[in-house]
Formats: C-alpha cells, structure tokens, sequence
C-alpha cells in the first residue's frame, strides 16, 4: 500500500433512461488489489470505462498521478498507463497473438511492421508471466481461456501502472486463475494499482487488499479486505444476508424413472463416447475444467451442433435429435452460456424474448396474440424478480442478469421437462444467483429434470444431486452428492485421459 | 398523317384547363404567345442525339419557339422515358417531339397527349401503332434501308473476293442491342441484303448466331453447306466493352472478310476490338472491312484514315430541325405528313462532300 | 508451424492461378482462333480495369463492409476527366490527376460515410452508387466520352497501357497493374493500414477498444478503393474507345466476384490482393473465352453467376470440413 | 423537451415518430411542387407518380422481408425483369394465356426468391453474393429465354386485361391493390409466428435457433415471399410500362432499397416497417415525378434520392445512438 495514483470524484453518468454512475467516488492506492464489486448492473463496468475513455462521463473528475486527466479514448488511456483487460474478449482473430498483443503499437521497420520483433518480444513476455502460448498461432484457434490469458498478458506488456481485471477470470481454468494470480501478485510488488472486478468472492478474499462495494450506481462503501467477512461484502452489495449452504444429501432417489439417457455420444473432439442418464426430478452437475467439453456435449445433445454418433433415448423412447427443433420437441430447453451471442435477441422486447420457442402456444390462428403473450411474460418475470420498466422494454436495455433472467423465463415459459442450463449464473450477482438456485430447486421438486454445467465448484457442491465430470471431452467420473468432496472431484476433472 | 384532333374535344375527361390549353395555340400562337415543344429523345449517351439536339435548338431559334429536351439516361431506360413523356403531356405544351426507345411502351402516354389534344410527332423511330390521331408525323430514316445500303457498299467491295473464295467466308455483325426497333431494323436489312446480293451471285449464304436475327432473316440458310456465313452477335448489355468483346470474338476468326456495327456504339466497340487485333483497312479479302453506322468522332476518324472502309450516316440534324417545323406547322394549322429521311453511305472518298458532310457530326 | 500456414494460405491462391491455367488451357483447345497473341491482348484490355477495381475493393470487403459505388464511380469519373480534355481543353496529364483526386474524394466520402457516421457500408455506397451515377451523367451532359484516340493530340496516355512496338502491341498495363497489386499486397500485409484494415474486418470491438483509431482506417480502406476506381477508370479510358453515362453498374460486381473468387472473405477479416489479382483473371477469362466456343453473351452472365457461388461454396465447405 | 414530449406521446409512439415525419415530408414536397409546378396538383401527375410507384412499391415490400432477417437481394430489379420477359415472351410468343403467363411471372419471382434463399439460408452464402450472382443468372436467363429480345405486353384494348389490376380508365385500382398487399405484408411481419421469427434471426440468428426454431425455414421465406412481390412488381411494370428488356433492371434495385431503409428500416436487420416502406416509396415516386416536372434529368434524382437515404439512415444511427 502506498499513495493514492489514481482518484475518481463524484463521477456521473447516465445512458438515456438509465443513470448508471450516481456520483461515484472510487481510488487506487499504488501497490494494492483494489476489488470492486457490486450487482449486475451496478455500474463497475461502467465507472472502468469512463476511466480508461471509452465512455466520457457526464461530471466529475479524475486526478491521476496528480494531475487532473481526461481520456478521450482507448489509446490515450494506454499511453498513460491505464489499461483494462475488458469483460468480453476483444480479440482480433485472424491475425496471430503477437500481432494482438501489440495491436495499436506495432514495431516498425520503416513502413513495414516488424512481425517478427513482435514475436520475439511476445515470447519473451509469455517467459516471464510462464504462460504457454505459441505467439505465432491464430488467436481465433486458441481456446478461451488461452485467448483470455493472452489478452492479460497484453495488458501486462504495456508498462502499465495502472490496470483494471473486469471479471478476468470467468473463462479460466483453476489453474489458469492460479497463474493469474501469481501475475497479480508480482504485478503489486512492482507497485502498479491494480483494479479486480469479479463476482467470486472466494477470489476476491484470496486476492485483494481492498474492496469497493457498488449498488445501483451508487458508491457504498470500501473495506479491508482482510478485515470483513464475506457476509459484510455481500451485505453491502444487497442490503440483505444470503444465505447460503452445500447440498448434503441427494433429493431423489436412485430408481426414479429416467427421463434422459446418452449413450456413447461422439461429436468432434471434445465430445467422445460420453454416456450418463438423467433421472426424474434430479439436478445433475456437470463439472470439469474449462474446455472439458461439457458445453459440446450439452450442444450436441441438444442439436445445436453435429453429432458423429450415439443414441438419446428421452422417457426411455430412443429420439433423433439433428437440431435444436428435435430437441425441443422432445421436450429439452437449453440456457446456453454466451447469453449475448445465444441467448437474446436484442432488438426484441422482453415478451418476445420469453416467448420465443413457446410461440405455438400463443396463437390465435395465425396471428399471435399479444396480450396474452404479455401476461404469461410478465407474471414470469416477476417470478423471477426481473428488474425493469414493462415487457415491452428492448432486453438490450437490460443489464446482463436481467437478461439471463429473461432467457431462464423463455425455458420455463416452454415448459420443457429437462432442462440444461450452461453456467446459468456466469456473470450474475449473489442476489439473483440465489434466486436461481431457489427456483432450479422448486423446478426439481416440481419433477422436471435438471443438467447444470457450472464451474464453480460451490454452485455444484450447493446444487446437484449426483454430479458428472469431464476432462478433455471424456467423462471421467461420476458421483452422488453424499459421496462427493471437491478433492474427489478435482481427481476425476484432471484426471489424465490420454 | 393528316392534320387533326386539334379542336379540344368536349368529350375527353381531361382537366378543363388542360383542354384550354391545348386549344390555345391554334388560335393565339401566331401571333402572340410564345410556342411550347417538348423534345424527348432516347438518350443523350451518343453524339447522334446530340447532333438531334442542336437540329432542335436551331430550328427553335429560327422559328422563334421555345424547346425543351430531356432523354432518359441510357436507351434502354424505357420506363424513365415513358415517365418523361407523361410527365410533358401532363404540362400541357404546344406539341412533342417523341424518338421512342419503344414502340409499345409509349402507347398509353400517347393516348394521354391524344386525350389532352397535345400533337405528337415521332422523330428517330416511329410508333407504329400509335392511337390514330396522335402521331401526326413521323420523321425517321428508312432503317431497314440504311441496312441494306450498309450491306451493298460492304458487298460491292468484297463481290470479287467472295466470287474466288474457295473456302466458305464469313460477315460479322454486331448490334449494339437487339431490342430496339431501328437496331434490329438496321441489322435485317444488312442480313437480307448481303444474302440477296451473293445469293445472286450464285453463293450459298447461313444466317448464324443471335437466334432473333436467324430467325428474323429472310432466309437462315444452312450453315454447313454455305459459301457464305453472316454471324450476328449481340452483347448483353449496351457497353462499349462488351461489344468490343463479341467483336473480337468475330474478328478472330481467319475466315472473316467484314464487320457491320448496327450503331455508334457497336461500331465504336469493332474499333475497340481493332486496337489490339488490328485487322481492319481498307483493302478487299486481305483485311477485314468495317462498316460502321452513324458518325462521331471516332468513327469518323477510323473512316478518315480508312481503319473503317465506311459507314452509313443518318442526318441526326436535320430531323431535329424537321422535328420542330413540323410541330410548328401543326401548331400554326399546317397540314402535315410523314417524311422519310435516308442513311448516307460516306467513306474516305466522299466524306468531305456537300451532301454529307454536314450530317457527319462530332 | 509459420511455414505451414503461409503454405495453406498460398495454397488457395495457387488453386485459383491452377484454375486460370486451367481455363486457359481449356478455352485453347477448345477455339482454334483463341489461340493468338491478339487474344491475350483482348484478355490483359479486359483485365485492367477489373483487377484495379478488385484491388481497391478488397481493402473495404476485408473491413467487412463493401464498396458498390466503385462501377458507376468509374464511368463518373472518367466523363468528368474526359469532359475536362473535349471540351476545357486541359491536357491529358492534369485530367488524369483530377480524375484520379475525383474518386478519391468520392472514397473519402463514403470513408466518412461509413467510418465516421456509422452508416452501413452498403447503403452508404449504394447512395454513392446513385449519386456518381448521377454526377456522371451531368458532368459530360449526358453524352458519350471519348478520350484522345491515337492520332489525337493526348493520346500518349494510351501507351501507358499499351505499347505499339512497330506494329507489335505489347500489354504494358499488366506490368504497371501487377506492381501495384504486389505494392497493395505488402500493404494489407506488412504496414499499419493493413494490418488495422484487418482487424476492423475481424473484430471491430477488439481494434477500437486496442486504441486504433477505427475511423481513419476506415476512411482509409475507401479512399484505396475510390482511389483505385479512379485509376481503373483511366485504365478504361485508355483501352475502350467511348465511355457512356449511365453505365457502370454492374463493373463492381464483376471486381468484387475477382476478389470473392480469389479469396478475401465475403465476411471481412481475411484476403490477399495477389489472390484477388489471379481471381480477376478467372471472370476476364470467362468473359473473353466463353463468346469464342459460341457461347452467347447472355450464357456468360449465368456462368459467371454460378461461378461466384460456386467459389464462395468451396470456400464454405472448406471451413465447414475444417471445423470437424 | 417538446420533440421529446411529442415523441412519448402514446398516438405519436403507436404510429411511430419517424413515419410520421417522414408522411411530413411527402406532403410538404406535394405542397411546394404543387407550387412551383404549374397543374402538378392534379390526377394526371399523381397516376404518373404511382405508376412508378407501384412496381416499386412491390419490389420495396419485397426487400423489407429481407432486410428484416438482416440479408440483402439487391437481384430484385433484373429478377423483376426476367419474371416480366419469362411470362411476356410465353404470352406472346408460345400462346400461353393471359392468367397463366401473370403467374408465370410469379411462379418465376418465387423460383428465384427460392434459390436466393436456399443459398443464403441453408447453404451460408453471404446475401450479396447471393445477390449479385443471381443477378447475373436472372439477366443470363431471361436473355436466353427470349433470344436476347425484348417483349411487349398487350394494351388493355388488345387482350391485356390485366392493366385493369394497374387502372381501370381513369381509376387508380392498383393502390388498392397494393395497400391491400402492404397491409397484409404489415400484419404477416408484426403479427404472425413467421414475421415474428424473421424479425428476431436477423436481430440474433444464434439465439433464434437455440429456442429451437427452424431459422433456416424462416429466413428462406422472407427471400421467397420478397421472389414473390418481386413477381407481382413485375406485373406492375409491364402493367405500366409495356416493354421490358433482358439484360436490364439493376437502376431500380438502389430505389427500392432506398425505400425500404428511408421508411425505417434496419440494415442490420430485426427492424422493419411496412407503413415505413410505403411512404419511403411515396416519396421516391413523387420525387421524380416532381425532378422532371421541375425539367431535370433523371440524374438529379438520382443524386437527391441519394443524399435522402444517406440523410435518413444517418438520423437512424443517431437516434439508435443516443438510445444505447
Ligand atoms: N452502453 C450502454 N447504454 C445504455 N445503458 C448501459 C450501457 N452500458 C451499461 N448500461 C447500463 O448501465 C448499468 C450499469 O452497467 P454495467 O455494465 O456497468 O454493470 P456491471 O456492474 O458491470 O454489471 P455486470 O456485473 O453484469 O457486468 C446497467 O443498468 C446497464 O444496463
Ligand atoms: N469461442 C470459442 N472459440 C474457439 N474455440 C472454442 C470457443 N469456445 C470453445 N472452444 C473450444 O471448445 C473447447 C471446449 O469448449 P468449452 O471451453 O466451452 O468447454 P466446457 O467444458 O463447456 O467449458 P466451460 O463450460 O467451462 O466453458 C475449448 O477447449 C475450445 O477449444
Ligand atoms: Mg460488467
Ligand atoms: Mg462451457
């Protein structure tokens, strides 16, 4: 800890209708992990990217180094020595990672660009932070973890003094984030500030020395990290305690009725010979380590993508699944975990959204029938406590778990019997993330049949009944939640395949 | 066509004040007010209809009239020039000057003008079926002739290579578009009149190529048993470049002995094709004779120096000018008729002539 | 692993340049009369245009966007220089410079059109399509160009396409068409304005939020193309005796089939112009080959059409094959 | 601060801001053309102004469904062309009857709209592509069809009946026609499973699909039931203009666009409006209209209908701005 480096005073900021930043103060110290924290929709994105330029705020001031700055854009910014490593990847795929790391500020020979300088230099970058990435490869061939790491290491290579990690680690494996970590650390030994925004609160006690709490646009408050409880954290960012506890004891028993069963499906390479059953009324777990291949698996059961084989049989009926139509029909829904890019469809208000693989039931010969269509979406959205105007908002005017909530809303709206949700509380704040698990509960004990991907491992422990695990396209494990520990499960998800 | 239709008839539903109008100038123009013509021709692409342009300017000038002109962009624009025509008549001028792009298309907008009693006079091309009483003069050259004359000159020079030939020869031509009816006019009268002329002579003659031409001939003719072959191409499109490449396709072939360009375009693109083929002059069986059709600079030049043994102009200019005389005539009460104006054979010999010169325009 | 993907990436220009020879072999087997010298003349005439047209075309498709003013663009600008020769009596040299800063202007417009107020490309230069089909027609009044012709004083500017070597024609323009495809080739390749053009194609989020300041590329993208729609223009000038108003529409579509064929992606990202060169040559090919084995105009244009998809399709199935 | 209140408005939100401007603007250019314009306010300008309106009219709703599943078919304009000389030249010169050759024509409209949409849906060829080589395909075929001629439909005295969808005398039946079409393209985009799901894929494909929607059908409709008015404008335009010619068409691909986009709607797909459209083609037939009553050439209306789109979309990205 050491002096301030940067300081944000009474920063405001409204997007029509929304008033994201309410006068919002906020400031590093040199040498610290500054955690900022808050619901989806709090403004943390938001307060960063008025910071480094990218949005121009409507009042306040920013001191950084002293002196009183305003940048105007990205590059500014980075020249300074603020850089953020954003919450979507914002990678240039086809060129190669060299050439994305020093995007913006490529070497030169004359006129010509100097790639082979920058390949160098990324080498030598990637020795340093010991990652293990090929610079000369395609990013768009990397995984996402590996894109997500390289795009940190950018960040790390632009002699920065300043920079912000916007949720860095939702694509990384343990491992990764265990590497990251180090990075962080070493980071705050040269004494750069350093800004870490996540909604993991394990992370945030491993990692920071300070956190900022955020509600509503609103500053609430900062702690010491080390001085405060979870509970305090979460307190602040809800105003309520959560209660929160690890599922001991399977909910249904061995010989309920099998609703889903996979037997040997191949799609690709990250799906090979994988077989469970799924029974009635049960949440099962998937687990595994990023790119494990349990979302192809889950895509592929669903239709989503092509199978090279195997058989599903649904209600002990073998069904031919070749796209998501099949699935459906079959009675399968599917939460995907890219909501952005799978789930919404922005330019569509919440009522359409909801009602959106359901829309058969909303005929009215061949018209559709609005109010209807508005009330079954409304009562659904307020079963989920969805945050906003009216059902004929645009969901691209809400933040991102509202938006989750609203895709939940158009599976239960369809009223499928099994149901698979990837990652259904990636990127959800504590608050809504409790409501979800609540309502996966009453849809279980209701008798529908639950698959949940998550990664992190407390969702798993707190959820499932019976837990599968996948390394590298295979299952490695299967557990029921009485036997389970998360060594166990660790085994099972690193567990070498070869 | 006879003079008529200029009393406003009490029986066409045309705005009151439209039939007033159109009744006026019979009376009034003489001696008062100024006359009102609007010129619509196919395109302003060629200086053809530039040369027709000025005809019109002169003689509005001379006869103290006052003349607006307006063309679609291209010739093939034919709804832009029926919403051109429309739109006149709906100004209610003294008279209207028509080149038609098509022949049917302006059919509705001359039963307009008829109803409004605006007279029509048809210049460039006529429009055979026009409503009665709504063109009164049609002033156009003789296409099918201007064809043929295209095809005497062509065959007057070559009648002795093609006489010794002992392989089958071949006659290109190529037309700008086969659409238009002066275009296909033009190159049937070039078609039948070569075929008529060797066919005299004694020589087997096919027709080849472009179906519409094939079947348009007199006579098609056999293609494997024939002495002489005349092959029609037409380009998909009116560009130059394109009619360079069906010209050069033509050119190609060794046993060609001339080319026939139907339009200022098709006989700019053989010329386009020469520049890298470099096988037309002037000289009978050992290169091969262009004709091309209409002037222009670059044709004239290619005639001047004898790239191009000839050409067949119309005088542009001078149906401008009958063009607005007769419009005149009706508007003073004239009576009128139609006039047939010729294409003129011009090459290097005669171009300098009185009676060409002045139709070979820039 | 480098030299394995500069292998792949020759790869797919290589089967375009096997598809040219193809071709040509084909077209000379087929047509006696085909098999000429003249022939590669009226080939090479044929290509200029196209290929500067495709060269500057590619720089917007691999930002992703398109550039359809480029057709009409080109009739427009060359009646404008054309116009300044015939009637203001400016010599050939200085018309050619202002023919040329013309279609720049129109391609900073559309730059900033599209760049700067966000407009989508399409729409952009599909209203710059009408307007320089337009500004065309009213720049010459609506009639017909022609630049110098030989004999006529100016006409030099002819020779810089094609020399006249004691009665030999030799196609010089390829020479001139072929450095500047290898100079825009290390362009895209080995400078910023490339390497950005790319990334604008392949991610536009990622170069805005990486600090690359996305309007300027963008403009730049469209200024090479409108640049190069004005030096295709002289190049059509130079070959074909007349340009008419009105024409043009339709010029693009054959130089952004050239480039689809030879390899920049229909969806932005990637392309290389060397491969966009030898994808031109395909359509010149078909053009100027088809009518000598009989086949008449109208079949060209089907042909020509089911070739494009076809190109796209093996590209497609490629990526599909790939993904499994 | 009024705008604005006039903008949350509940009559002015339900008939949409920019309609209702834009329904300004085409009656303010009636009032000043009216004006400057000797008799332009009378029937005889405004039968004009809809004859073009009307093919128009049909390819712009055409183009909508398109657009609204974020494709783009700028193959109307000639594939209108070919509908029209397919059934003309089977009208007039294989005997086919009357009734069979108009759906003839959009039997043929609905081929091509199929082909496009097979492609672009099933097989992913980007939309312009798609376009510009079924461009080519539509001019290569009509062409052979009709041996490269053109084809004239019958008066309505000689056996053409059919002018009597266009008008009857003096009676304007086809904007009963097309109302009638508009409004049940307006009711099939907003109200049915089918407008609903190609409005939302070409806002988010991926997400569509997801919810188990058969996308690929859906967004082949939208390029069928544009083949469709496609066909129908094709009728509108020889109903009005007798003569079609192969090779052809392109110049009214641009002005349906333009309409389509000037009523509103999104080239980035997921936004349309029918009632947009209708207006947005109002106002591009009243423009020529008024440009050649005004005595211009049709270039001027080219360029002014250029910098309208440019404007018009240019308001839209802002608003859309400021919204985000
Ligand atoms: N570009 C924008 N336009 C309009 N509203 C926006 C925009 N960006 C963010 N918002 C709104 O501002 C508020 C704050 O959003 P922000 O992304 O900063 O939240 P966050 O705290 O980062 O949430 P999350 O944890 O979900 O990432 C939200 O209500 C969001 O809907
Ligand atoms: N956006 C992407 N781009 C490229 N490859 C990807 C992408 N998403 C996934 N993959 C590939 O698929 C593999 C497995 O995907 P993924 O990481 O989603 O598996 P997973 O087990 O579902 O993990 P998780 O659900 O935790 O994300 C990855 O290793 C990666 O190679
Ligand atoms: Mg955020
Ligand atoms: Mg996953």
């Amino acid at each position: 800890m050491g002096e301030v480096i940067l300081q944000m005073k009474d920063i405001d900021k409204s997007f029509p209708g929304v008033h994201a930043l309410d006068h919002v103060s906020f400031s590093v110290e040199k040498g610290e992990v500054h955690a900022l924290m808050g619901e989806n929709g709090a403004g943390k994105s938001t307060l960063m990217k008025v910071l480094t330029g990218i949005y121009t705020k409507d009042s306040g001031t920013i001191t950084y180094e002293g002196k009183e700055v305003e940048f105007h854009n990205a590059r500014e910014a980075q020249a300074a020595g603020v850089v953020i490593v954003h919450q979507e990847l914002n990678m240039v795929g086809h060129l190669n990672v060299a050439q994305n790391i020093f995007i913006g500020r490529e070497f030169k020979k004359g006129i010509k660009i100097d790639d082979k300088k920058m390949i160098e230099e990324s080498r030598k970058l990637f020795e340093k932070l010991n990652i293990d990435i090929d610079p000369t490869a395609t990013m768009s061939d990397l995984t996402v973890g590996k894109q997500q790491m390289c795009e940190i290491a950018k960040a790390i290579s632009h002699d920065a003094k300043v920079i912000i990690f916007d949720e860095p680690t939702a694509a990384l494996t343990e491992a990764e984030i265990q590497d990251l970590f180090k990075i962080i650390r070493d980071l705050r030994e040269q004494q750069l500030g350093i800004v870490y925004i996540s909604h993991r609160m394990d992370e945030i006690k491993v990692i920071t020395d300070r956190v900022t709490v955020m509600r509503d646009g609103c500053y609430v408050g900062t702690l010491i990290t080390k001085d405060c409880t979870k509970d305090d954290i979460v307190n602040m960012m809800v105003g309520r305690v959560i209660y929160e506890e690890p599922k001991t004891k399977s909910m249904v028993s061995e010989d309920a009725p099998v609703v889903l069963k996979v037997e040997h499906l191949n799609a690709g390479k990250m799906v090979q010979d994988v077989s469970f059953e799924l029974h009635k009324g049960e949440i099962l777990g998937f687990s595994g380590l990023m790119g494990a291949g349990r979302t192809e698996t889950a895509r592929a059961i669903f239709g989503a993508d092509p199978k090279e084989s195997g058989d599903i049989y649904v209600n002990g009926e073998k069904v031919v699944i070749n796209s998501p139509e099949d699935a459906v029909k079959a009675g399968i829904g599917y939460l995907s975990e890219d909501r952005k890019r799978f789930g919404i469809v922005v330019q569509k208000t919440i009522a359409e959204n909801t009602t959106m693989a359901n829309l058969s039931e909303f005929m009215k010969g061949i018209f559709i029938n609005k109010k209807k269509e508005k009330k079954i979406a409304k009562e659904l959205a307020d079963s989920l406590a969805t945050k906003m105007p009216s059902v004929d908002e645009l969901v691209v005017n809400l933040s991102g778990g509202n938006q989750q909530k609203v895709v939940i809303a158009k599976w239960l709206c369809k009223n499928c019997d099994i149901l698979i949700f990837d990652e259904p509380t990636r990127g959800i704040d504590v608050g809504a993330k409790n409501e979800i698990y609540k309502l996966m509960n009453k849809l279980a004990s209701e008798g529908k049949s639950i698959i949940m991907i998550s990664s992190e491992m407390t969702e798993i422990l707190r959820m499932s009944d019976r837990i599968v695990v996948m390394c590298e396209g295979k299952k490695t494990g299967e557990l029921r939640i009485e036997e389970t520990t998360q060594e166990k499960i660790m085994n099972f998800a690193t567990r070498d395949v070869g | 066509g006879a003079q008529q239709a200029q009393t406003p008839d009490a029986e066409a539903p045309a705005a009151d004040t439209q039939a007033t109008e159109a009744a006026a100038p019979e009376s009034a123009a003489p001696e008062g007010k100024e006359l009102n013509f609007k010129i619509v021709v196919k395109s302003f692409q060629s200086s053809y209809w530039q040369a027709a342009v000025t005809g019109v300017n002169q003689a509005a000038e001379e006869l103290g009239v006052n003349v607006e002109c307006n063309g679609p962009n291209a010739e093939s624009d034919i709804a832009d020039q029926v919403n051109m025509l429309t739109n006149y008549v709906n100004g209610a001028p003294d008279g209207i000057g028509l080149a038609a792009c098509d022949q049917s298309a302006c059919l509705d907008a001359l039963q307009m003008a008829k109803d409004a009693g605006i007279p029509v006079v048809c210049f460039d091309s006529g429009c055979p079926d026009a409503p009665e009483g709504s063109v009164l003069s049609t002033i156009a050259t003789d296409n099918y002739g201007a064809g043929a004359t295209a095809a005497e000159n062509m065959y007057a020079a070559l009648k002795d290579t093609i006489a010794n030939a002992s392989a089958p020869v071949r006659i290109g031509e190529v037309n700008q578009e086969s659409t238009s009816e002066s275009i296909t006019q033009r190159g049937l009268g070039f078609v039948d009149k070569f075929a008529e002329l060797a066919t005299a002579d004694g020589k087997k003659v096919a027709v080849v190529g472009n179906e519409f031409y094939v079947n348009g001939a007199k006579d098609k003719g056999d293609e494997a048993t024939a002495d002489v072959i005349i092959e029609v191409a037409v380009p998909a499109q009116t560009t130059v470049e394109l009619c360079a490449t069906e010209a050069s396709a033509i050119m190609n072939k060794s046993d060609v002995l001339g080319i026939f360009g139907s339009n200022q375009v098709a006989a700019e693109g053989i010329l386009s094709a020469n520049e890298n083929l470099n096988k037309l002059g002037s000289e009978p069986g050992k290169t091969i004779l262009g004709v091309g059709f209409d002037a222009g600079s670059v044709i004239k030049g290619a005639v001047k120096d004898g790239t191009m043994f000839g050409a067949v102009t119309q005088s542009p200019l001078a149906m401008g000018r009958a063009t607005v005389k007769t419009l005149y005539q009706i508007a003073t009460g004239e009576t009128v008729s139609d006039i047939s104006t010729e294409g003129y054979w011009y090459d290097s010999t005669n171009m300098d002539s009185p009676d060409i010169l002045p139709n070979l325009y820039d | 692993m480098k030299k394995e993907k500069t292998a792949v990436k020759l790869k797919q220009e290589l089967i375009v340049f096997l598809v040219v020879i193809a071709l040509l072999t084909f077209f000379c087997l087929a047509s006696e009369n085909f098999r000429q010298y003249t022939t590669i003349l009226t080939i090479m005439d044929y290509s200029y245009y196209i290929v500067l047209m495709a060269i500057g075309v590619s720089f917007p498709l691999i930002t992703g966007g398109v550039d359809l003013s480029i057709g009409t663009g080109l009739v427009c600008y060359s009646l404008a220089g054309g116009y300044l020769i015939l009637h203001c009596g400016w010599p050939v040299g200085l018309a050619m410079v202002v023919t040329v800063l013309f279609g720049t202007i129109i391609g900073v417009i559309n730059g900033v059109l599209i760049g700067v107020m966000d407009l989508p490309p399409f729409l952009a230069t599909l209203c710059t399509c009408m307007i320089t089909r337009g500004l065309g027609s009213i720049c010459s009044q609506n009639t017909g160009i022609s630049w110098p012709t030989a004999g006529q004083p100016g006409s030099w500017f002819r020779s810089i396409f094609k020399l006249d070597i004691g009665g030999t024609k030799i196609p010089l323009g390829f020479i001139w068409v072929l450095l500047l495809a290898i100079m825009m080739h290390f362009v895209l390749r080995h400078t910023k304005v490339g390497r950005y053009i790319i990334a604008i194609g392949s991610n536009k989020e990622a170069a805005i939020l990486s600090g690359i300041n996305v309007k300027f590329y963008h403009i730049m993208a469209y200024t090479i193309s409108g640049l190069f729609a004005a030096l295709a223009a002289i190049a059509y000038s130079a070959v074909f005796k007349t340009v008419l108003p009105g024409t043009g529409a339709g010029f693009e579509l054959e130089a952004i089939g050239g480039a689809i064929i030879g390899g920049v992606s229909a969806t932005g990202g990637a392309g290389s112009i060397i491969g966009t060169f030898v994808g031109v040559f395909v359509i010149c090919l078909l053009k100027t080959g088809l009518p000598f084995i009989g086949l008449q105009a109208n079949w060209q244009q089907i042909v020509t059409g089911f070739v494009l998809i076809g190109s796209v399709m093996v590209d497609i199935i490629k990526k599909r094959r790939e993904k499994k | 601060m009024i705008l604005k209140k006039i903008k949350e408005n509940p009559i002015v939100k339900k008939l949409g801001f920019n309609r209702i401007v834009l329904t300004g603007v085409l009656i303010l250019m009636y009032v000043i053309l009216s004006c400057l314009v000797n008799n332009f306010a009378g029937m005889p300008r405004v039968m004009s102004a809809l004859n073009y309106a009307y093919f128009l009219g049909f390819l712009s709703l055409g183009v909508t469904f398109v657009i609204a599943t974020g494709g783009i078919d700028f193959s109307i304009g000639p594939v209108m062309f070919c509908c029209a000389l397919i059934s003309g030249y089977s009208l007039t010169s294989h005997g086919v009857p009357m009734g069979l050759s108009l759906i003839i024509s959009i039997v043929v409209g609905v081929i091509f709209g199929a082909f496009n949409g097979y492609l672009v849906a099933y097989q992913k060829v980007p939309p312009f592509i798609v376009s510009m080589a079924s461009m080519n395909i539509a001019k290569g075929v009509a062409s052979v069809f009709t041996k490269t001629q053109s084809v004239s439909w019958p008066q309505a005295a000689k056996g053409g009946w059919f002018r009597y969808f266009v008008k009857v005398g003096k009676v304007p039946v086809g904007i009963i026609v097309f109302f009638a079409v508009a409004i049940a393209c307006s009711i099939l985009l907003n109200h049915t499973k089918a407008g609903r799901y190609m409005l939302s894929l070409g806002s988010n494909r991926e997400a569509v699909r997801l919810s188990g929607v058969d996308v690929k059908k859906w967004e082949m409709l939208a390029y069928v039931i544009c083949g469709l008015l496609v066909g129908i404008a094709a009728i509108y335009f020889v109903g009005a203009y007798t003569t079609v010619q192969p090779g052809y068409g392109d110049q009214y691909n641009n002005e349906a666009i333009a309409g389509c986009v000037m009523g509103g709607t999104s080239m980035a797909g997921g936004l349309a409006s029918i009632g947009g459209t209708v207006i947005g083609v109002f106002i591009i037939a009243l423009l020529q209209e008024g440009i050649l009553a005004l005595g211009f050439t049709k270039d001027y209306q080219l360029i002014i209908t250029g910098i309208i789109v440019i404007c018009a979309v240019y308001a839209d990205v802002m608003a859309r701005r400021r919204r985000n």
